[in-house]
């Protein structure tokens, strides 16, 4: 097959990924290996189908509007067994309130509460310090409440391209049967 | 009876409603409110230890719930002949809450959805930022990359004029300015009354402690808010340049 | 080439390698894959093969009795790049206390402090920490404090051959009009 780039800026890219510490946007890849953005696009593309050859235990995501180095997840078990495991996993009051921030943001602590029916003032706190969810400006309206959205973080945490691979919110009518 | 009943198991008041409302596969759509009130109530009576903390939020939708069961009870038994339309009116506080709830239903399946996504995607691993990759970057940086020999001439030269300025005691008398942060945007706007423009640096005195500078700096920023100020810099370590706002930009100028 | 260890594990080891960050010593991968000391060594052997492929920008390391992943040097100025702008640039305040510390060599920190009127132990730290100054030395005056000199990566950063290469100060305090 014959390479449409160098060999170089193909392993230079795999070098940016492996130090970034998370995704990194196309363009900050494209800034830093003096290409353009379709190129690394491409080039991308050429790392993650070489990542894809059976046995290996990394892989290239697209994730949170850029590219990220990271493990597959048949082998989180090995990597727990390493790393003392971290953070417990979100509750169902944590995971209602952002599955409601992830399809209305911006939205305020009240708009929340009325929809879920019960306060959710520590919730919020909770996604704020797990870094899922941000304060963005106030709303133009009586008290100027804060309004939340989520973070980039969000999406990573979930494995998301962007907001719109978020999985479609069923309508009420054929939500029924 | 449902028995050893405990509120702890469901989100809030909805969600109890919700799973009440399901278990007997019932449309929300076409909720009874009579009989959905009645399991709620039933529902909150068997609960073993009420924690009111906790059970506040239960009760005002138990409140709610029977409100709108009286209303509905006192309006039913209406006049043969009457419209269609107005029974659909009293029945609109039952419409409201079906609709609330089924709102609510959809996020807490989407939330499932999402429970779903992060369970896999806790299984997937990065890496943090390499900070040997860094430390290495950071030996082959130029920190003095904008900076030229005559940038360090006259950095020293600023400071020694600086120093200049003020007689050298071995002791003196050190009087806290009375500084407060109206006082120096007040100074700032007479200066600017008798000057077109001037320098950050000329507000402050030969040797300013912290606060002044703080002060001054947060004066400043506020007057620029209020559009009062215009603030200027030629380029990186430049002077800061206080100008008045230009024609136009504001129309409240008047102090 | 038939395997002599199931894909799987090999995967594993190149995710712990991954996430690890830095050495891991082979005792600590044993135990997390379940496997023996020799096993690792030989697994680790396959995956070093794999990545000494032609085009690849990482490579497996072995250091200090254990393995490492980490980038190939000649991919450095890339990676250099992009972590670049993680710097910021020096203060005023930090120029302004490197000048005097240029200018009036060996100096203490009283010294410096006098002259500018503030306290300059962040920015001091800030200019030891990106190699600009050095501690040599002790005045002889009470307390014994520290004397400040510039280094030669100073010089060499702007272009001096020596200290005397300083531009003049008159010249500079006429050129402030």
């Amino acid at each position: 097959m014959p390479l449409l780039f160098s060999e170089d800026k193909r392993a230079a890219l795999e070098c940016l990924l492996f130090v970034a510490g998370g995704p990194v946007p196309v363009s900050t890849l494209a800034a830093c290996l003096g290409l353009s953005k379709d190129d690394v696009v491409e080039l991308a593309a050429e790392l993650k189908s070489l990542y894809d050859e059976e046995g290996r235990g990394l892989q290239i995501r697209e994730v949170a509007g850029g590219y990220q180095m990271c493990t597959r997840p048949q082998f989180a078990n090995y990597i727990e067994a390493f790393l003392q495991p971290e953070l417990p996993s979100l509750s169902m009051a944590a995971l209602e309130t952002l599955a409601i921030i992830a399809y209305r943001q911006p939205i305020t602590r009240a708009e929340i509460e009325y929809i879920r029916g019960v306060k959710v003032e520590g919730v919020l706190n909770t996604l704020l310090s797990r870094g899922l969810i941000q304060e963005t400006g106030r709303k133009d309206a009586p008290g100027r409440p804060i309004l939340y959205t989520t973070t980039p973080r969000f999406l990573e945490f979930l494995g998301l391209k962007d907001l719109s691979d978020l999985p479609p919110l069923d309508d009420a009518a054929a939500g029924r049967e | 009876m449902i028995g050893n009943i405990r509120l702890d198991i469901f989100q809030g008041p909805l969600d109890l409603l919700l799973t009440l409302i399901e278990r007997r596969e019932i449309d929300i759509q076409s909720i009874s409110v009579a009989e959905v009130t009645a399991q709620y109530l039933e529902y909150l009576h068997e609960v073993e230890e009420l924690n009111l903390d906790w059970a506040s939020e239960f009760l005002v939708l138990g409140a709610e719930l029977i409100a709108l069961k009286a209303r509905l009870l006192l309006r039913y038994p209406q006049k043969a002949g009457q419209e269609d339309e107005e029974i659909e009116e009293n029945l609109e506080p039952a419409g409201l809450l079906a609709e609330r709830l089924d709102e609510y239903r959809r996020y807490r399946e989407a939330a499932a959805r999402l429970g779903d996504l992060a369970a896999q995607g806790a299984r997937v691993y990065g890496r943090p930022l390499d900070q040997e990759a860094v430390t290495r970057a950071l030996a082959g940086i130029n920190p003095l990359a904008r900076v030229t020999p005559p940038d360090l001439a006259r950095a020293m030269a600023a400071v020694l004029a600086k120093e200049q300025e003020i007689p050298k005691q071995e002791t003196r008398l050190i009087a806290r300015p009375a500084l407060t942060l109206v006082g120096q945007m007040r100074t700032i706007l007479r200066r600017l009354r008798q000057e077109e423009e001037f320098t950050l640096v000329s507000l402050l005195g030969s040797r300013p402690t912290r606060l002044e500078v703080v002060l001054t700096l947060l004066a400043l920023l506020e007057l620029a808010r209020r559009g009062r100020v215009n603030l200027f810099q030629e380029g990186e370590f430049g002077d800061i340049i206080v100008r008045p706002p230009s024609p136009g930009d504001n129309a409240a100028v008047q102090e």
